[in-house]
């Protein structure tokens, strides 16, 4: 995927949803035909707690612009506590990003439950607008051989 | 440190007299320092936001910026409800709009931040520290006497830009003339509009809001309305004779300034504080009350 | 003839003003808390709720030629108590502005009154209030209006005849000027 | 190499309509793995799901991708569809590119490349998927009801007629709910005790319901089928099994305090039975209040006089924990606190402002007046009655949103009730709409009107007292003038908010609750009596605003679905579940503290390793208790641990192809 930031550039943005929370507002929005930007790609675990700093890295290195983690908020969880090890694996990641020099700003957590389908498309909006505004994820991507 | 900017507004130095002298007494008393804003302008009360939306908050915001330009950085005292609303509506525009705030300096041609607070006389001397300093200096007790605090309706609304008391049951005045010995009763006319301007350019339409409040006042037995503002204090005080004349009601309810009730208490003679100025005549009711608890 | 809504052709105008004081018009849903609480109500022509109404049908003309909106004492009750807050308050202070814009004034002392207080700033800075009553008075034609306060007013120094303005009068007439410019765009 | 089927949905327009399907299909066609791909109007449907079978059939697929709704509405159908053919039920991966993709874009090119890149996420994942089989664990056959109201009474009743022991935890002194508070019910006006107490007697008599009254739930562990629940018997200072109800203690107990079941119409004593046809009919202490217990101690006039010594004041109450194969939440509603945010209506300083569940006292003939209207600041009967409705309903501004449903017809109810017992009395009832939407509700409307109720459209902005007279400020809407009503008394018809004590029970559920803090039902017209947990139902107005006629429905509906899971010999699980691959486990213990259901623990096994035997610690996963968050897998380091269904390969393939 050459990298030429032409005018019109659209971030790529994954965004990992939890199965009970974020996933049923998502869909919430869209059963209320609420309109969010196209650039957010949804992958549905079971819990925020499912997503492994590792498969951040690798959205990375393999030339995401923006990752997402949303989850239940905390003490809402299905599975009780899945949340807490997502707040607490995912401070340790801005970190870890900020180390090997990608912005921090480019991977976010957010609380978003069952019924707050505004919330969804707010974040999903506000996300890709500061994704777009850090323009696309040169660092790793030059550094790709594939 | 009870230190204010002051903005006295117009009617204190024409119908409001017994306000004003009822001000300067409380306030030497308890030692609150009131520094009148340099060349203060009209507010424009309602005529102004009935007019125009920036007349209406470019002529207070004049006042706020010669209070900014003195520097003290002090919140500014408003005794009359209508001025305290307004400039509140302009330090609110102010600080939620940057844009707004820019094109309000250009017009008063000043610079004009919006820092300082605009606070009521009510909202002052509901502070605990003007509380606490009132009731050292009570000296003679109002007990017997039953007194309807009448709010008004600017001084509680909007809710989110004076942002201060209770918009249909506030208790800010109770808690003040409590402080005399004089017993604040429930009742349900304390925020309700008594015309205000409309007593003049709408007489027959307004009259009969003035009218609610004494009947409401009187059948929950109040022997006395104070208030907190020029405007509304006037309109019950001058009207009461013509509602009794016109309606057939015997109405016998002297209207009272908070600041009154509290100078007496603080052993102002009836001059000072005002007593024999009143259209409906109000010395009387506090002579009997004073001697009836002993004074 | 009936009116046909369909075919009005100012009909945009009405939620142009109403997005103008912050109004979403169809969040009223004509309860009528705002007339019942209204302390004016008894002396309009077309009730509080109704100015709603004829703004959401988008039949502005009615509202401009009412009475109600100068009868109105901004005294803010139907927003407090309004289950969808709909600020009726801003919305007659822009229909006002709206009215004066097109010189329809159905209740023409209040006008008198507006353009009286306003003449006495633009003149002293300050409001006198003898000089209000004495033009006002004249103005509307009922000149003995509360001319039976005048003696007590005089005895108890409530009337002065020092008038104490501003200094800076020209400023305020300059701040007043630039004022009604913008608001008159 | 796999042999992958992509199926797109038209879903009628609303995919088709934004997404342009044939260009999805093409690019579909191309992806690695995919050997057929092909689009269809319905897919869902019967004829749908058979293009999809004769597809496997003749192109010899292994695995099916399908791109239409969300997965969470047909994954299971297209799962159960799969279970026909020679495809495991697990090979199948969904893109959702309807609720997240055609419903919420405009842009017909960009949703049709989201749509794309959805689809090939899809691909990618179902390559590395491998069939999976469910498992089966046993089901306690024993169901706990948390709240003692109808709702919970008609579900318990049910399960217990079905033949499955079942619990109800109702936390007052008796079970009833606010039910058995009413005096009549609309629209037939049969008397509420009369149909509600023979209830309460069957619940408290059946051989397979057991009643806990005065308890709590505390701790809820554990998983559908195999629920472990502590519930906290609260002390109740007297022995229920020697005390025979007599009531002698309660007669003589000295002090009185204000009735909640009356709603502080007037008095009860410390030692009470909260009505008197109380289930379980014997008495408890109100601790709090009472002077032995929390006082100076200088009583006990109750254990003197008890003859059969059942009076103890050292109990402390105590936990019981219980298994249960499945929780039903039906712990009802309370009113608004209009007191606290409408002043405007005298914040509660006038006697004579009551709501209409205090009227419903006032009209009951066990109530504090025995049926007769009187007003509670005098005790005189009020002639002119004022009703207000929607209190606290439809008002975003100082009250809630939604409309409470019940509050139009009892308060037609109750201007019928007025009209009966005052032969000379008037009604006036201020409302916006009178919303009649059940059987027989509308005709009961006509015949309030005919009764003589008068109805005036508009709210009421202001109460105020004048003498002893409370005058309603209004505007009739229709007249298009102010009007006002100088009544005796007014009844507020409030609005129906969440139990106080709900979001505690949510918690200990781990069950949502909607912005409003009702309990949120799965899904609001396919599973309303269902939870988001599995096994966890709910019944009545926990779940929202609703009149008894639902209620009834749903604590039937909910008990049906506890029996179908009870009927089951044993209980199918989730193959979505952990497990470790011994090879790479280092024993490193990070998954054990991470699993909220100790489904993970520590055993030794022999492996061999340069030829020698050695020892060493591995995890292992207990499949019955794993409910497959994967938060093991999430904090695995050596990826030893994973979870089937999700597992690293699959998602890392899902970030690969999202990011070609």
């Amino acid at each position: 995927m050459s990298v030429n930031i032409k005018e019109g550039w659209e971030p790529k943005i994954l965004a990992f949803c939890c199965n009970w929370c974020t996933y049923t507002g998502a869909d919430l929005a869209g059963l209320n035909r609420m309109k969010y930007p196209e650039n957010v790609r949804v992958a549905r675990v079971p819990c925020s707690s499912r997503v492994n700093p590792q498969f951040v890295i690798r959205a990375f290195q393999k030339g995401c612009d923006g990752v997402l983690v949303c989850g239940c908020h905390p003490g809402d969880c299905h599975y009780v506590t899945g949340n807490y090890f997502t707040r607490r694996r995912f401070m340790l990641m801005k970190k870890l990003l900020e180390y090997n020099g990608i912005d921090p700003n480019r991977f976010q957590a957010r609380w978003i439950s069952g019924s707050e389908a505004a919330k969804f498309r707010d974040t999903v909006t506000r996300v890709s607008e500061q994704i777009k505004e850090l323009g696309p994820n040169v660092k790793f991507r030059e550094g790709r051989w594939s | 440190m009870m230190k204010y900017s002051y903005f006295p507004g117009c009617s204190l130095d024409a119908t409001a007299v017994t306000y004003k002298r009822s001000i300067s007494f409380v306030a030497e008393k308890i030692g609150m320092e009131l520094n009148e804003i340099p060349d203060w302008n009209c507010c424009g009360a309602t005529c102004a936001h009935s007019r125009g939306k920036w007349l209406a908050l470019a002529l207070p915001a004049r006042n706020l910026a010669l209070a900014e330009r003195e520097g003290l950085g002090l919140d500014i005292a408003v005794p009359c409800a209508s001025c305290y609303s307004r400039m509140k509506h302009t330090v609110h525009a102010a600080r939620k709009d940057e844009a707004d705030r820019k094109k309000i300096e250009e017009i008063i041609e000043m610079p004009y931040l919006a820092k300082s607070d605009v606070l009521s006389f009510l909202e002052i001397f509901a502070l605990p520290e003007v509380m606490k300093a009132c009731k050292e200096k009570m000296e003679r007790s109002l007990a017997s006497l039953n007194v309807a605090c009448y709010y008004g309706c600017l001084t509680a609304r909007p809710r989110e830009i004076t942002g201060g008391i209770s918009t249909e049951n506030p208790m800010e005045m109770d808690d003040i003339i409590a402080l005399t010995g004089a017993k604040p009763i429930e009742w349900d006319f304390k925020t309700e509009c008594c015309g205000a301007s409309h007593q003049v350019d709408a007489p027959e339409a307004a009259l009969p809001l003035i009218e609610r409040i004494f009947r409401n006042a009187k059948a929950n037995g109040a022997t006395a309305i104070v208030t907190a503002c020029p405007l509304c204090n006037l309109n019950l005080d001058m009207r009461e004779e013509e509602i009794n004349k016109k309606s057939g009601t015997a109405f016998d309810i002297p209207v009272y300034q908070f600041t009154q009730l509290l100078a007496v208490c603080m052993g102002a003679t009836a001059n000072e504080a005002g007593l024999h100025k009143h259209f409906y005549p109000a010395y009387d009711r506090i002579n009997d009350t004073l001697r009836r608890a002993g004074a | 003839m009936e009116k046909v809504l369909s075919k009005d052709e100012n009909k945009a105008l009405a939620p142009k003003i109403a997005e103008q004081s912050g109004v979403k018009l169809h969040e009223c849903y004509q309860c009528g808390k705002c007339t019942a609480g209204c302390p004016m109500a008894h002396a309009m022509d077309i009730m509080p709720r109704q100015i709603v109404r004829y703004m959401q049908l988008g039949m502005l003309e009615e509202v401009l030629e009412c009475k109600s909106i100068w009868l109105c004492a901004a005294c803010g009750t139907c927003y407090d108590r309004c289950p969808h807050r709909v600020d009726l308050t801003a919305l007659i202070e822009a229909l006002r502005h709206e009215a004066k814009h097109h010189k329809i004034c159905a209740v023409r002392e209040v006008d008198i009154f507006t353009e009286t207080f306003l003449g006495n700033i633009k003149v002293f800075g300050k409001s006198q209030e003898v000089i209000l009553a004495g033009v006002y008075n004249t103005l509307s034609g009922n000149l003995l209006q509360n001319m039976n306060n005048v003696p007590h007013m005089l005895r108890h120094e409530m009337v002065k005849p020092e008038i104490h303005g501003v200094k800076d009068k020209e400023g305020v007439r300059r701040l007043m000027k630039a004022a009604l410019e913008e608001d008159d765009k | 190499m796999a042999r992958i089927g992509v199926f797109i949905c038209h879903c009628g327009t609303n995919i088709a309509g934004v997404v342009d399907v044939d260009e999805v299909v093409k690019a579909a066609g191309k992806f690695p793995g995919v050997a057929y791909a092909t689009e269809y109007k319905y897919l869902c449907s019967e004829p749908g799901q058979q293009t999809i079978k004769a597809a496997i059939e003749e192109h010899n697929l292994d695995r099916i991708v399908i791109g239409s709704c969300s997965p969470r509405m047909h994954e299971v159908t297209f799962r159960k569809m799969l279970m026909s053919t020679k495809i495991n039920p697990y090979m199948l991966e969904v893109a959702n590119i309807r609720e997240q993709c055609s419903w919420v874009h405009t842009d017909k090119e960009k949703a049709t490349e989201k749509a794309i890149d959805l689809t090939r996420m899809a691909v990618a994942k179902v390559c590395k998927s491998k069939p999976l089989f469910p498992d089966s664990i046993g089901v306690t056959k024993r169901a706990l009801v948390i709240g003692g109201g109808i709702a919970g009474i008609q579900a318990a009743l049910d399960i217990a007629d079905a033949g499955y022991a079942v619990d109800i935890v109702e936390k007052e002194a008796s079970i009833g709910g606010h039910m058995v508070m009413l005096d009549k019910t609309f629209p037939t006006l049969d008397c509420s005790a009369c149909i509600s107490t023979p209830k309460m007697v069957e619940a408290g008599a059946h051989p397979n319901v057991t009643l806990r009254a005065y308890c709590e739930v505390e701790s809820v562990k554990g998983y559908v089928g195999n629920f472990e629940v502590d519930i906290r018997q609260k002390a109740k200072y007297v022995d229920h099994d020697t005390c025979t109800g007599c009531g002698a203690c309660e007669v003589k107990c000295p002090i009185k305090v204000s009735s909640a079941f009356n709603q502080g119409m007037c008095d009860r004593t410390v030692m009470y039975k909260p009505f008197p046809q109380a289930v379980p009919s014997k008495p408890v202490i109100d601790a709090l209040n009472c002077r032995k217990i929390s006082g100076d101690g200088k009583c006990g006039v109750c254990a003197a006089v008890c003859p059969l010594k059942a009076v103890n004041f050292e109990d402390k109450g105590e936990i019981i924990t219980e298994k249960y194969g499945a929780i039903i939440v039906a712990t009802g509603y309370e009113l608004i606190k209009w007191q606290d945010i409408y002043p405007e209506y005298g914040g509660g300083r006038f006697e004579d402002v009551i709501t209409g569940i205090q009227f419903e006292r006032l009209v009951n003939a066990s109530g504090p007046t025995e049926g007769h209207i009187r007003r509670p600041s005098d005790g005189a009967e009020p002639k002119d009655i004022a009703i207000i409705k929607c209190v606290g309903s439809r008002d975003i501004n100082k009250g809630k949103a939604y409309c409470s449903r019940a509050c139009c017809m009892y308060s037609a109810k109750h201007a019928h009730q007025i009209l009966e017992k005052i032969p000379d009395g008037s009604v006036h009832i201020f409302y916006m709409d009178v919303r009649t939407p059940g059987k027989g509700y509308e005709e009961f409307y006509d015949r309030t009107r005919e009764d003589g109720a008068n109805y005036i459209r508009g709210r009421v902005s202001k109460i105020f007292k004048e003498g002893n007279k409370l005058i309603c400020k209004g505007e009739d809407t229709l007249l298009g003038k102010p009007v006002s009503v100088e009544a005796d008394m007014v009844i507020l018809e409030t609005a129906m908010v969440p139990a106080t004590d709900i979001s505690k029970l949510t918690g200990i559920l781990s069950i949502g609750s909607d912005t409003d803090g009702w309990v949120q039902e799965a899904h609001p017209k396919l599973r309303p009596v269902e939870t988001q947990t599995a096994g966890i139902f709910l019944a009545g107005t926990c779940q929202g605003p609703k009149d008894i006629p639902d209620t009834v429905a749903q604590g039937s509906a909910a008990a049906v679905k506890v029996c179908s899971l009870f009927s089951k010999v044993q209980m199918e699980t989730s193959p979505i579940i952990s497990a470790v691959d011994r090879e790479k486990c280092s024993g490193c213990e990070m998954c054990i503290p991470c699993c909220p259901y100790k489904a993970i623990t520590v055993i030794e096994i022999d492996m061999h390793e340069h030829g020698k035997k050695v020892k060493m610690n591995v995890s292992d996963v207990n499949s019955g208790l794993c409910q497959g968050c994967g938060a093991c897998a999430g904090a695995c380091r050596s990826g030893a641990i994973d979870l089937k269904g999700y597992t690293n390969d699959q998602i890392l393939m899902e970030v690969d192809a999202l990011c070609l």
